[in-house]
């Protein structure tokens, strides 16, 4: 059986690896900055207790006064996952760190986002549009799209 | 990558194929052989049953698509009299989700699955089209009375075990062929 | 002298004989080796995720069907399971065991034409494909049976499934899973020592171990790099915690793993079927819930393991009759991630037969 | 003298020289063509049928008694179709490669024994004139893809030559173990010193002979040129209309010289108690035929590399083994008992084979790019 991670242990152990990274915290979830996004996400990956190398799911939630992006980690060899989430208010031009460079999982995922969504992720080697053609104006999966 | 079985592999898979020339081809011929479908089939085209419907509209809030639109006017005994129930099939997924909703059985899946037509238009179905007839009868999908009535399916599985199996036929089908297009 | 070559770009699909749907991609090529490779998709895009935001709960269990429309049973599986999550509903027992056997005849079924369109894709004209698919035409009579199609079943309801079996849907299945194995063994003598079959594809395109897990390749492709990762056993849902299976796990991931492990897994699908049909309980099929599901606000993410991987339903809910996010987690898109990694250096030949392997379904990549 | 050269003779009499010569001359053609195309179109129905059977279903059975009708039909069908040539396409060239495409392949029946006096010409280089004819068309084949335009079609082009000419050798020095032994390499004397078939004689220059032959006229497992999964329809996948019917035809015709062509060297052509000769060597080239069709129906196709490395590392060896081991036969040991010879040569077959499959590695695998 997967064990979820409890958020809010968890949440202490990033904040003594980077400190003002956690937004909010609650049992299945962390939040952390978006600035901060790439820190934590090595530190999650790289940290051998957490191991978590298997990216399931990237997404994003349209909450209207912010963007929630989602992401799924999984750690196969101690069998435990955490939902980690960032946030970000700009909708004309909401910028996250790419992880492509951790999780190569993500980069289809991305391209995904970028092109339903409209977030720019940064750092991103070929952020293009995925689904729709090229020219199409703008993002239809956001909640205002219509 | 070498040969190292000397190709006793390649001959064992010409051994099957060889083998299967022996068996009944498990084909049919469509147009002369029909094979009973499945009682619960969700076929081409709803049947409505007008006796049966009081215009509710649950059906309506069942469809995924919009499809079903149901005008109804309130009648002298209070009841519901259905002016307009139209379906568009063109865009119907045939989910069976409406039939499902019925509360008041008014409303089934068709048993045919030979309903093409020509024009778009003649794929919107009105209320007197949607009525049960000849050529479009309701099958038992949800609706176990129904199917308690239909014949049972032909299943492959018993394929030439049962009658109605294919048997070998060298030159295959002699007197059920039929003239061809 | 070295004669000078210059590369040249293929545009292969979306019109073409062997990429499983509308797919397209740019290779290039020098000679016949394909340096480089750009997939490009959306041509089946329907904006799956967009319409269910729209659509009551029970409304988007259809729209689930037409994501992966080889194996849209487990589909509405793995989207039920997420929205039972959410609302946190327990289902009747007969329901639990109902689900496993559509499941696991839907991983057969999906494994048996994944397995015969690698062999179509390699130049076995039409054969195997034929074959296996007698196997998959009895059991989508099976599913006709109960559901009333052949396709899109749209058979799974929140809280169970929509109807009973009939009762004459036992005796079929039972003779049906009696019989598989040595269909299984027919194929195995058909293919698996065919000398063609193991030059063409044993440590062709190998997909390493590091480079699987981090794409998150999932399903057979990633059990053929040799990761023993099955939601079934890591993370059992629903009842297979009940059942004794094994996880068959590739050594190299080279093409013939990944075609191997399917076998294996259709094998041990009969074995979870056997157990399943042998401890079905009496009783009803659906529990009772609401009509217009409202679950409370709120998130799940439900994963089951599809034949083609981890697919998983992704849910938002504001308390009310639509989600707010419904996102789907394909997983043959990211499975092909690898693609680019696993054809770079090899032959055109070979780029056909790895996207064969990789099993993609174009409705579920393109949503 | 054949059937030709006494009707020449006969209408001499009667005709002045020049007509005597050509007129039975334009006949022979007629009859042979008329052959080629009404067999042509049996084969089709034939390998669909055969295919349908493999595969547990029924194949065409609609058009006429058993769908014997139905090639006629997918005939006519193509010829009415529009005419396409590409627009960039080399429109001349275009236009030429399907003829020479089928020409060769009607050619080749020039040599064809149907008996023992019905062959058209025995030339006394039979066997030489069919191995230059048929590669011919391997040129038509480079044309097409070249004329096209078309990336698939190039590759197609490409892979048709390297094939040809890699197959052409093991198929060559297959054929000389059975000039040595006939002692002749005109076609007639060839059957006639068929006392006992040659397949049993050399069944190891049978089998490369099969395997070649198969690799050129481009069935499965060698089809690679049109390999319909990875290149669609390879060469002829910018013609419709009449020029692809040509190909359908030189196709098939290619098949069905290739299966007279191995009766003849290997299963004594038109020889056979009972039956008259043309019955037998009907019935041996559909026996050929229905050995390429089984392996089409199932085998999968080989990669290019390998294709190569199988003609190069494979046949070609051991062709030239076989070649010496029956030279050494016919030299040394001439006025033996011709079942000692079969059964060396069965062991030498079985020895060569063993040893192959544990010493050659086929083809290569991932280019460094």
């Amino acid at each position: 059986m997967t064990t979820a991670l409890n958020g809010e242990q968890l949440a202490e152990k990033i904040i003594k690896a980077s400190p003002d990274a956690v937004v909010a915290v609650d049992k299945g979830a962390v939040v952390v900055k978006s600035e901060s996004l790439y820190q934590v996400a090595e530190f999650l990956k790289n940290t051998p207790e957490l191991d978590f190398d298997y990216l399931v799911n990237l997404t994003v939630v349209d909450y209207m006064d912010y963007f929630e992006v989602v992401y799924h980690l999984v750690s196969l060899k101690h069998n435990h996952s955490l939902v980690l989430k960032t946030r970000c208010r700009d909708r004309e031009k909401p910028v996250v760190p790419s992880v492509v460079g951790l999780w190569r999982s993500a980069d289809f995922q991305e391209r995904e986002v970028y092109d339903l969504m409209g977030i720019v992720f940064d750092g991103h080697p070929n952020l293009k549009r995925l689904l729709l053609w090229e020219g199409f104006v703008g993002h239809p999966l956001r909640r205002d799209y219509l | 990558m070498k040969f190292e079985r000397y190709g006793i592999g390649i001959a064992k898979g010409m051994a099957l194929t060889f083998k299967h020339l022996f068996r009944a081809p498990i084909t049919v011929q469509y147009p002369e052989e029909k094979l009973a479908v499945s009682r619960r089939i969700r076929g081409n085209e709803l049947v409505w049953f007008l006796d049966k419907c009081t215009g509710c509209a649950t059906c309506a809030k069942a469809c995924p698509q919009g499809n079903i639109e149901i005008v109804t006017h309130v009648g002298d005994e209070n009841n519901y009299v259905v002016d307009k129930f139209e379906v568009d099939t063109g865009r119907c997924m045939f989910c069976g989700l409406c039939v499902e909703a019925c509360p008041y059985d008014a409303l089934a899946m068709g048993r045919s699955y030979e309903r093409a037509q020509y024009r778009r238009g003649d794929v919107i179905l009105n209320k007197e089209q949607l009525q049960m007839s000849d050529i479009r009868q309701p099958s038992g999908y949800a609706r176990p009375k129904i199917e308690a009535t239909l014949p049972r399916q032909n299943l492959l599985v018993y394929w030439d075990k049962k009658k109605g199996g294919q048997k070998l036929r060298w030159l295959s089908l002699s007197k059920k062929r039929g003239r061809g297009v | 002298m070295a004669i000078r070559t210059e590369p040249f770009i293929l545009n292969m699909g979306p019109q073409h004989p062997s990429t499983h749907g509308v797919f397209r991609m740019k290779v290039t090529l020098d000679g016949e080796v394909v340096v480089d490779l750009e997939p490009v998709i959306g041509y089946l895009h329907r904006g799956i995720e967009k319409l269910g935001e729209t659509r009551t709960y029970t409304q988007i269990i259809p729209l689930t069907d037409r994501l992966d429309y080889v194996a849209s049973m487990t589909n509405n599986f793995a989207y039920v399971l997420a929205v039972e999550k959410l609302a946190g509903i327990k289902i009747p027992e007969r329901a639990e065991y109902i689900r496993i056997i559509m499941a696991e005849t839907m991983r057969i079924s999906s494994h048996l034409m994944a397995v015969g369109f690698f062999l179509n894709d390699l130049g076995a004209m039409m054969t195997p494909v034929l074959y296996m698919w007698r196997e998959r035409e009895k059991l989508l009579d099976l599913y006709e049976m109960v559901c009333g199609q052949r396709l899109t079943y749209n058979y799974m309801r929140i809280g169970g499934v929509s109807h009973d079996l009939p009762e004459e849907f036992l005796p079929a299945m039972k003779k049906w899973v009696a019989e598989m194995p040595r269909f299984i063994d027919e194929y195995d003598q058909l293919l698996s020592q065919n000398e063609i079959l193991l030059a063409r594809t044993k440590g062709v395109c190998i997909l390493p171990r590091d480079t699987a897990v981090s794409i998150a390749a999932s399903g057979p492709v990633l059990r053929a790099s040799g990761v023993k990762w099955d939601l079934r056993k890591a993370d059992p849902y629903s009842i297979y915690d009940r059942f004794d299976f094994e996880v068959p796990v590739g050594t190299v991931g080279d093409n013939y793993d990944r075609y191997w492990v399917r076998m294996q897994e259709a094998r041990q699908s009969v074995r979870i079927l056997e157990q399943a049909i042998a401890q079905l309980p009496e009783g009803e099929v659906c529990a009772k819930v609401p009509k217009l599901l409202r679950p409370p606000v709120g998130e799940a993410y439900g994963h089951i393991e599809a034949p083609k991987g981890e697919l998983g339903f992704y849910l938002v809910s504001d308390n009310s009759i639509a989600p707010y996010r419904f996102h789907i987690r394909p997983p043959t898109l990211i499975n092909l991630t690898a693609l680019k990694d696993m054809v770079i250096g090899w032959k055109v030949a070979d780029l056909i037969i790895t996207f064969g392997s990789i099993d993609v379904c174009l409705g579920e990549i393109d949503r | 003298m054949t059937l030709l050269e006494q009707f020449q003779l006969w209408l001499g009499g009667i005709w002045p020289d020049w007509a005597a010569y050509i007129v039975p001359g334009i006949v022979g053609i007629l009859v042979v063509l008329g052959f080629v195309v009404i067999s042509v179109i049996v084969f089709i129905w034939y390998e669909r049928r055969l295919l349908g059977r493999f595969q547990i279903r029924l194949g065409p059975n609609r058009l006429g008694p058993e769908g014997i009708f139905q090639p006629l039909a997918t005939a006519l069908k193509i010829l009415l179709k529009e005419d396409i040539v590409p627009a960039m396409g080399d429109k001349i060239i275009h236009w030429l490669a399907p003829v020479i495409v089928f020409v060769p392949v009607l050619m080749v029946f020039a040599v064809v024994p149907f008996g023992e006096k019905a062959i058209l010409a025995d030339l006394n280089v039979g066997i030489v004139y069919v191995v230059a004819i048929s590669s011919v068309s391997a040129v038509g084949i480079y044309m097409a893809g070249w004329a096209s335009n078309n990336k698939y079609a190039l590759i197609a082009a490409l892979r048709t030559v390297a094939q040809m000419v890699s197959y052409e050798l093991p198929v060559v020095l297959a054929i000389l173990g059975v000039v040595l032994m006939a002692g002749s390499m005109s076609m007639t004397q060839i059957v006639t010193a068929q006392t006992l078939p040659f397949i049993i004689f050399q069944p190891l220059g049978f089998v490369i002979f099969f395997l070649g032959t198969v690799a050129e006229m481009n069935r499965s497992p060698f089809d690679l040129l049109e390999a319909d999964s990875e290149i669609v329809a390879g060469y002829h996948i910018e013609y419709s209309g009449m020029k692809f019917a040509m190909f359908y035809l030189g196709e098939y015709g290619h098949a069905l010289a290739y299966a007279c062509i191995i009766s003849t060297l290997f299963l004594g052509g038109w020889q056979g108690p009972f039956l008259p000769p043309i019955i037998w060597l009907m019935i041996k080239v559909v026996a050929v035929f229905s050995v390429i069709v089984w392996m089409r129906a199932t085998l999968p196709r080989l990669r290019v590399d390998q294709l190569m490395a199988f003609a190069w590392k494979g046949l070609l060896p051991m062709a030239i083994i076989n070649l010496f081991i029956i030279a050494a036969e016919v030299l040394l040991l001439p006025e033996i008992t011709p079942w000692i010879i079969v059964a060396m040569n069965f062991v030498f077959a079985g020895v060569l084979i063993v040893l192959w499959s544990k010493l050659f590695t086929l083809g290569g695998g991932r280019v460094e790019v």
